[in-house]
């Protein structure tokens, strides 16, 4: 746990010293916000739509960056480095997780705000954020250990930026499926509805699934 | 050690089962009131399915098997298990098409979460090859190989689950597949068409098997007779250094 | 020096049998043998794509050898691999540090992974002698102040054994001698250095290794040998 | 032929026998494709173990000159 918390503030402390990740994925969920403006063309969006839009646009800023994620380690040194300490080597991935998780959340204060200005037709109430929150949370922890995972599988790839998205989009088509389902009511023209737990009820199984799962398997693509 | 042992009886035993499945499909299974002829179709799409599926959970199988042991011919079978699945997968994808379009006039029905999870899982299978062919070291593409076989056999029943929930409509549903309420007339081609698929499937894993097997040992052969060493390019496929 | 464990002072600190490495089907080491008394210095040498790079991530429990046995200061790899990890220091070509974090960060990172104090990481620092840049990042530094630093990051953690891949290749004299004490061999540790220059190394070795094509190719206590016989290695 | 299946079986066939004869296709051709990949494989090996023989030949053939020739078929 420890060594977990040394590599996260690590993680952190790079990002804050040489900003890279949380303000491309910001800038680059916002921009997308425009493109969707444009392409559907519409001015006010709720229900259905808000909801794909919303995941959609938060899946493509996690997969830019996944890629990102441990291009550091492998170009600094830093897998080595990792590896020569008397540590116990799944830290690495779960503190890649909590990082990617803990980016997604800074990203979510920029993105979000600009959905609801830039798209979101419905006026926005303290029970909407709340379920928001509720939702996001969960799908942030499926999109994160995913991430981890795939991130670490597509680093030691020669083509890992083509690698990266292939096998990280079909993953995470259920967290899309799930998260937009369960959003949709919430986003509804007529003010938040209820949440159909069903959904809610899969996604957390997900992450719990491929939690377990990027725990156990993340040693294996450490070994040389 | 050989894998071709069986090869024979398996082969024959494929062929035979799989003609007498669809010869019952067309002679003795009723036709269907709601969709006539075409209901057909499902003999031979969804056993295919069925043995796709059951491939790519047992190549994620295999996969466990080679990183708690890590010896090379689990790696072999997991990769030749998800190999032939992504071929027979072709085939679901296509016929599942055909069937769409004589069904309900589209190629593709969305509604139809079966379909849709099929294409997902066969989606994300389709990087297995590519994710091997682009690491070069062969120790770490095997290991790197099972550990995407395991989590994505592990997404197939999920994957399932989420698709099938999220399906909003009530979706007039040909046939329960579960074989439950299945007319007796279908029940029996349907088996016989999961075990004759099943068995064409074993076949061509040891067929592939061997034939690795084999490539294998010619190699080693051919270095022991002191001939010059045969370019090995780089390669998808597991290199198993001796049997 | 880290105190051994009971019953590792006698042990030799490396002893190999018939250590093999492959990728894929070639071979980068290939029935390698050979036993350092701990406190001895080992100096590889051998042209480029020899297997000293190899030879060196395997003693440091990076790569797992796949024949023949290993043992690094008494413990047999890959199987014990954790009870070596902390124990070792590499200093590669690779620094393995951050290039956007200051010397300082990067050495606390690295404190903090092996169980070292910070105030081991200010002893570290001064001895490399960064003075007032040890808070500028690292991708402003010159190659030298980058391998001090990375010097500094191999013994943080007063590793028993040192790996060193030609460690001076990017000091200049005053810096070489700067690090002596640090990885010379009044460091008292044991010690594995690839080298490409025969009279240098030969000088600082007890024990000379000369690989070719990952095959010993030499193999003799480094008073014994005449630097002309390791320039024949590289033809 | 499927038309005449469909005809077999216990009802007036109806247009989508085109359908069931193309999915039934797209399985043969599957399987065709397969087999040819296989004889492919099959050819090669085929190849490469002549290669060998002969090469095992040539190995032997100083050693013991009087021994007989592996059996090859020409």
């Amino acid at each position: 746990m420890r060594t977990v918390l040394t590599l996260l503030r690590k993680e952190l402390l790079l990002e804050r010293k040489v900003p890279q990740l949380v303000p491309a994925m910001a800038l680059f969920s916002v921009t997308t916000f425009v493109v969707f403006h444009f392409a559907l063309q519409q001015r006010d969006v709720d229900g259905d739509l808000a909801a794909g839009i919303l995941v959609v646009t938060l899946l493509f800023a996690t997969i830019l960056g996944i890629n990102r994620l441990y291009v550091a380690d492998r170009e600094e040194g830093g897998f080595d480095a990792f590896l020569l300490a008397p540590v116990d080597r799944t830290a690495l991935g779960v503190a890649k997780a909590l990082t990617l998780f803990a980016f997604l959340v800074l990203v979510e204060f920029v993105m979000v705000p600009a959905f609801a200005i830039l798209l979101f037709g419905p006026g926005v109430g303290w029970e909407l954020v709340g379920k928001l929150v509720l939702v996001l949370a969960m799908v942030n922890v499926g999109l994160s250990v995913i991430g981890a995972l795939v991130g670490a599988l597509a680093i030691q790839t020669r083509a890992r930026d083509l690698i990266g998205p292939l096998v990280a989009l079909p993953l995470l088509v259920p967290v899309v499926i799930t998260a937009a389902r369960a959003l949709s009511p919430v986003l509804g023209a007529d003010g938040p509805g209820a949440m159909e737990g069903q959904f809610l009820a899969v996604l957390g199984l997900y992450d719990l699934v491929f939690g377990l799962l990027a725990y156990a398997l993340f040693d294996f693509l450490l070994e040389d | 050690m050989t894998y071709g042992n069986r090869l024979r009886a398996t082969s024959i035993a494929a062929a035979l089962v799989l003609m007498v499945a669809f010869g019952l499909a067309f002679f003795s299974a009723k036709i269907e009131a709601d969709q006539g002829f075409s209901q057909k179709i499902f003999y031979v799409h969804v056993p295919m399915a069925i043995v796709a599926l059951c491939g790519f959970v047992f190549g994620g199988i295999m996969a466990i098997q080679h990183l708690r042991t890590g010896l090379a011919k689990y790696d072999l079978k997991s990769y030749v298990a998800i190999h032939l699945s992504v071929v027979l997968g072709v085939g679901v994808l296509l016929t599942g098409a055909i069937w769409a379009k004589a069904a309900w006039g589209t190629w593709f029905e969305w509604r139809e979460p079966t379909l849709v999870s099929f294409l997902i899982v066969f989606l994300l299978y389709c990087t297995y090859q590519p994710l091997r062919f682009s690491i070069e070291d062969p120790e770490k593409q095997s290991r790197y190989a099972s550990v995407f076989a395991v989590t994505a056999g592990a997404f197939v029943p999920l994957n399932f689950l989420a698709v099938r929930l999220a399906d909003p409509y009530i979706h007039p549903r040909v046939l329960n597949q579960a074989g439950g309420d299945l007319p007796d007339s279908f029940r029996l081609p349907f088996y016989l068409g999961i075990l004759g698929m099943a068995l064409l499937f074993s076949a061509l894993y040891q067929y592939e098997l061997s034939h690795k097997n084999s490539r294998a040992q010619l190699r080693q052969l051919r270095r022991k007779l002191g001939g010059e060493e045969e370019a090995v390019g780089r390669s998808a496929a597991p290199q198993v250094s001796s049997s | 020096m880290s105190p051994a464990p009971p019953g590792e002072e006698a042990a030799p600190a490396i002893e190999l049998a018939g250590l093999t490495r492959r990728y894929g089907l070639r071979a980068a080491l290939e029935d390698v043998s050979l036993t350092l008394p701990a406190g001895a210095t080992l100096v590889v040498f051998g042209p480029n794509g020899a297997g000293k790079s190899t030879l060196l991530r395997v003693l440091a429990t990076l790569l797992r050898p796949h024949a023949g046995t290993t043992r690094v200061l008494g413990h047999e790899l890959p199987k014990d691999g954790w009870a070596v990890r902390g124990r070792v220091g590499l200093l590669g070509h690779d620094p393995l540090l951050y290039r956007d974090l200051s010397p300082r960060e990067n050495l606390r990172f690295h404190a903090r992974l092996h169980g070292v104090g910070d105030e081991r990481v200010e002893e570290v620092l001064d001895a490399v002698r960064l003075g007032l840049r040890t808070d500028d990042p690292l991708h402003t530094f010159s190659r030298g102040m980058v391998q001090r630093t990375a010097v500094a990051r191999a013994i943080l953690h007063d590793p028993a054994l040192l790996l060193l891949d030609e460690p001076r290749a990017n000091l200049d004299p005053a810096a070489a001698e700067l690090v002596e004490p640090l990885i010379g061999a009044a460091s008292g540790r044991t010690r594995v250095i690839s080298s490409h220059d025969p009279a240098g190394g030969l000088a600082e070795g007890d024990l000379a290794l000369g690989l070719v094509g990952g095959r010993t190719a030499l193999l003799a206590p480094a008073g014994e040998i005449d630097p002309a016989q390791i320039g024949a290695l590289y033809r | 032929m499927t038309s005449v299946l469909a005809q077999a079986s216990d009802t007036v066939p109806d247009d989508n026998t085109g359908y069931v004869a193309a999915a039934y296709l797209v399985f043969f051709a599957l399987a065709l494709i397969y087999f040819g990949i296989m004889a492919f494989k099959l050819q090669r090996l085929e190849r490469e173990l002549v290669e060998l023989n002969e090469l095992a030949d040539r190995k032997l053939a100083p050693a013991k000159p009087d021994a007989a020739p592996a059996e090859t078929t020409p």
